[in-house]
């Protein structure tokens, strides 16, 4: 039990114990040492763990990478901080032609478990490139889990488990809400193959992840002021993806909106409304309904609110599926 | 073994605008200085300003070039206007100095595209943010130019900047890489800083120059002092000389240091010591070069006053014209993805504008009720 | 009109002409010029159009997708081969960050009229990393073109219009079948933005793309053996998606497959069945099926059938779909 | 300016085995390199096996490593067991060397997984096909010794092995630039077999070696005859031993020529001349080295019969093991993805596990049926 803390405090507080907890867990990435990260997710850890295991790496995303495979393989369990989700490219090469597959190519003789750590999506009025969601490209890649947390207490409870893991994890860390909110954090890990329903309600099924929780939350509150109760899933760990929370919850409702920022085509949306045709086609009173990004790059921070879903989309297009 | 002779950093004035060995003939034409002095003040003011309405919340994250001002001004006051630009983001000096107008350079540091668009970028790429992938794009320029290139006349140049972290991306080693084997017409200036963000250059490589990453690429390389205009323009000219005859790429690093924080997001006293800070003070170009100015008799509080005044009229107007610079339309976040918009997006921009609409009639309303409640 | 001519003979005269046609197109890649491509899709070409116009490249992608972008801003139509797409990841951040964006974060000063040519898929017995299907990556980027083609035909028009195209395309070429069958070319460019039907019927639609094709096409043949008429789409085009077409067939028939190379989750299927859910939820008579790669890595060439789709797969899936 | 000095390629025998500059001491206990001769011979009969398994249908593309023998099996005989190996695909005879059976090699060249899993792997990292991605792993890999190293002991070492062609991606430059700041043990040795396929040393790089390209990351750099196995001893041992010492990263160029194809799928004569071919057969070497053990009386007709029979009974077992491993199961190819395998993995393990059940009986039916009808 701790004192209540933000989300990018509950990181940092899952980075100590983790490696307090385990000696082979080390940190790497650019700025993370004396500036303690861009985002302070790794302050403090360099004066306590010392500079063997909290490394500032050069300026080089495809090297952080790199290096993360080539310590994996030899069992020291990096967690690498990619700056910004919008740097990430460089690394994936690495992460798909190597971290990804380096337990199966030598049948298990070899393993990669790495956390890549990332702060990701949009709303803080960043420069360019510094507010992207790019979870599908990465979900699509076997051998990877993607998880997302919404919540400090999900950080936490989500990066402990990523660390644990013995292959590689995408960590995506919803930096608009890094700060929004503060939780005490309980010290256990949460599962990484799960959604998490935070709203029981038998209307409508609204499945988000990441930062958009705050609206789609927001949005079962107006729903509810209008008389239609709305569960609220979280799912929290993008690949490997369970359905089958998300399954039952529709089969119940019968109807489902999907919220997320990225872009809407072949995004993360699309496998979920895929899968519950797949799973509960007779339930289903009306076809699911994604609010997303636009099919654009990410609009400059002067339009970006035009571009994220906002409160009322989500209402509209719960109130548009109920009328269906 | 393979070995790396160093040699000297190129340097003309000393910190106290001193000359340190004699000066190129140049310089006795007075212009050419007195321009890069008043070209530098005026970036400086202008780098404050966008400081300050980043600070007062008009405009979003800002990275300032104090302190580097003659690097940036210098490589762009030496090309021509056929010659292509490829800036960073601490390029404020040699933007203006292209005939940017700072209004532009605000409107992007304010989070809006058209920061990039106006004609009077010609053939300047915008600003990179994703680190030394402007390396990358500066060769395919050279390329192009080549390609297009009628034997015989000049070559027209291409000059990318970027800084020490940017040496460290494969991005750059590629490049360079290239621009040696096909003999590019092509400058790589290096502004080093001495700092990425919180990461000291000593950290950054083990290499003893970061000039020397043009030797492994088969590519002349000079260090030069990047407080010193005089030097700047020797070593930056020859080297754009050298791409003009068709005889291919240079590499330049230019020695500075980085006197803000990174960013206005950054808070350089967490990982930097101030006596350091406080000694590159002294070295920095513009007192340097107004040092210079004034031994010379070429420059005085009266002429400061008045370049002061002028160029804060420049920059008041420009804040204004940021200031008064109307929101794109959501229409803007469609119109510019392809030339041919496909149906589907066609499709998303009428479902956005309708939105647009349903939320102005929403807030209408609301505002009509808001006020019977009075 | 031309010789009968193989898919990757198509490919070297949609080239030919390009160049021929628009002296500002160029070809650059590994291996490209004297040696003509380790297909020979570019063979001839170097001595014909010259070393400035056919440049063989260092051994860098990242370089590749770096100078196209250069070039292309300057007016230069760029045509790039990424040797297999298993390496063009170190192009994505060029790609993403850079191709996708230039003509809207410059609002259409600078533009990108580049190709990226990439031979892809599995079913020749090639060495790890030499077979994947990564198309649902670049899908998923706002400002990219898809395209990939299936017969001779349409890679001549395609890529054709591809190079044609003042916005940057990845043209994706399914090597297996780059010398399956040869056809009559007709100099004409095809659309980038619509479907092609290639068999009509009315019990069940069948939407595949690709080397996918020859099975699916197959899976018709066999389905229509034991009386079920199937209508065949070839997507072609990938993004934009041109669901119109493949909405209107499964209106008509009630019920879809969708067959693809590429792992199943996250990937084109999926945005495909979910525009189908979208627009035709009340005409479908069945839970739309895919018949895809499983989530693994592409395995190495002894079990690659196992993981592509097989006709008696496609098969199976329709008989399914039809006693849904 | 920044220079770059160029030195002499490290050299001790000729083409024809003879001696250029003294030898040194170890030379004289003839063990090493009889031992150095027999193992060569061996993996250039193997690799001659392996193409000529691909040529009859039983294996898959396959590189040979023909010519380039000797820099892979020095760099290989010189490491520790306990020091990691990061090859690349012409490390044929390193391969061997380190105690991976022929058997596993061709097997990873038939498609199948299992190839890079047997234990004589030890920590050793599997074949590497995107170029030049194992530099970083190898960083990784010396930075995980660092890490885990008690000071006072000598350093587990890690040497990357790459071609003259992945010295051009931006992997290379990162990796060497961080083995550089970080003073890594790690050794790079490029195997500069003059081709990338189709593309010559000349065309790949405008550096005049590849060697300095380690000058640029701050490392000491070699440039060393890759056809002597004399000096290449002389020049990875001291490289091994400076990282051993914790004294950090060194480059080696060995130059070497690919006298094969790029790989059975390609076909050299398209793009090559056959005059620099016969040249390079010259000096080849093994024949240098049999020269050179003859000449002293330590080789002779009889040992090397012996020695072929020898090593063809060990070819023949490896391929007779090769041929008879049974294709990899269903499951094999959803187990090993994750150690906890995720729920809908097993699903689709199941799904294709009915669908090989349904698929077999098809075929017996078929069968059955087949013979009613005879
Ligand atoms: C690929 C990439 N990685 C990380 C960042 C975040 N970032 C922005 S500036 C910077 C430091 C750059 O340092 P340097 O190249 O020395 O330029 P300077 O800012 O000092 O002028 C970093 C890490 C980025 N923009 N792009
Ligand atoms: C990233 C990447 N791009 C392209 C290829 C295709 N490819 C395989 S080997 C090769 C040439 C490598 O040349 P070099 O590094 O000199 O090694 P060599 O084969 O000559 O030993 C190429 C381009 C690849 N495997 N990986
Ligand atoms: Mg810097
Ligand atoms: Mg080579």
């Amino acid at each position: 039990m701790t004192d209540k803390l933000t989300m990018v405090e509950a990181v940092n507080l899952a980075l100590d114990h983790a490696m307090a907890n385990d000696p082979d867990v080390v940190l790497l990435g650019e700025d993370i040492g004396v500036n303690g990260g861009v985002f302070r997710a790794t302050a403090g850890l360099r004066d306590k763990y010392g500079l063997k295991r909290v490394m500032d790496t050069p300026l080089a995303e495809t090297l952080i990478a790199g290096i993360s495979v080539g310590m994996a393989t030899q069992g020291i369990k990096p967690v690498a901080e990619i700056q910004f989700m919008g740097f990430i490219f460089p690394a994936m090469e690495q992460l798909i032609c190597h971290a990804a597959r380096m337990r199966n190519r030598t049948r298990g003789r070899l393993t990669c478990p790495l956390v890549v750590r990332a702060p990701y999506g949009g709303g803080i009025h960043a420069p360019e490139h510094h507010s992207e969601s790019t979870e599908a490209l990465f979900a699509h890649i076997p051998g990877l889990r993607v998880v997302i947390p919404s919540s400090p207490v999900r950080a936490y409870g989500l990066l402990r488990a990523a660390i644990n893991e013995p292959d590689p994890v995408i960590f995506l860390e919803p930096k608009r809400i890094y700060r929004a909110s503060k939780q005490v954090i309980k010290t256990d890990t949460l599962p990484l193959d799960t959604c998490f329903t935070l709203k029981t309600g038998h209307d409508i099924t609204l499945v988000s992840w990441g930062a958009s929780l705050r609206e789609t939350l927001a949005a079962a509150k107006v729903l509810a002021s209008h008389g239609i109760s709305a569960e609220v899933i979280d799912v929290a760990t993008i690949k490997p993806l369970d359905m089958a929370t998300i399954v039952t919850s529709v089969k119940k409702t019968g109807r489902c909106v999907i919220v997320h920022e990225a872009c809407r085509s072949f995004g993360v949306g699309a496998e979920i409304a895929t899968g519950l045709m797949e799973r509960a086609f007779t339930e289903l009173r009306a076809p699911v309904v994604r609010v997303a990004g636009f099919d654009t790059t990410m609009p400059y921070y002067r339009m970006e609110d035009h571009y994220l879903p906002q409160v009322d989309d989500i209402v509209r297009a719960s109130i548009k599926s109920l009328a269906w | 073994m393979i070995t790396d002779d160093q040699s000297a950093v190129v340097q003309f004035l000393d910190a106290e605008g001193g000359a340190v060995q004699n000066l190129p003939e140049w310089v006795n034409d007075q212009t050419t200085l007195i321009d890069y002095y008043q070209a530098m003040v005026t970036a400086r003011l202008s780098d404050q300003k966008a400081v300050a309405l980043q600070r007062t919340g008009k405009m979003g994250t800002y990275p300032s070039c104090l302190g580097q001002e003659a690097i940036s001004l210098v490589c762009a006051a030496l090309l021509r206007q056929d010659d292509v630009l490829i800036p960073y983001y601490r390029d404020l000096p040699g933007l203006l100095r292209r005939g940017i107008p700072l209004s532009d350079v605000l409107l992007y540091w304010g989070g809006d595209e058209r920061g990039s668009a106006s004609n009077a970028w010609g053939q300047d790429l915008p600003n990179c943010v994703p680190i030394a992938t402007q390396a990358g794009h500066a060769a395919g320029v050279a390329t192009a130019i080549r390609i297009r290139h009628d034997a015989g006349d000049p070559m027209r140049v291409a000059l990318c900047a970027l800084g020490d972290g940017a040496t460290s991306k494969g991005d750059f080693a590629e490049a360079l890489n290239l621009a040696g084997a096909w003999q590019l017409p092509v400058v790589y200036i290096i502004n080093n800083n001495q700092w990425a963000i919180s990461v000291p250059r000593a950290i950054q490589s083990g290499a003893p120059t970061l000039a020397q990453k043009g030797v492994a690429a088969g590519l002349p390389s000079f260090q030069v002092d990047g407080n010193d205009v005089i030097a700047l323009h020797e070593v930056i000219s020859a080297a754009i000389d050298r791409a003009r005859q068709g005889k291919g790429a240079t590499v330049i690093e230019a020695i500075s240091y980085r006197l803000s924080d990174h960013t206005t997001a950054d808070d350089a006293s967490r990982y930097r010591n101030s006596d350091e800070l406080q000694e590159a003070w002294q070295k920095e170009p513009i007192k340097r070069l107004r040092h210079f100015l004034h031994q010379r008799g070429l420059w005085d509080e009266n002429k400061e006053q008045v370049l002061k005044e002028q160029a804060e009229r420049m920059i008041k107007k420009a804040v204004q014209t940021y200031l008064n610079t109307p929101l794109p339309t959501i229409a803007d976040l469609f119109d510019y993805h392809y030339a041919n918009t496909p149906d589907q997006l066609e499709e998303q921009k009428r479902d956005a504008l309708n939105r647009e609409e349903l939320r102005q009639k929403m807030q209408h309303n609301e505002a009509v009720g808001g006020h019977q409640h009075d």
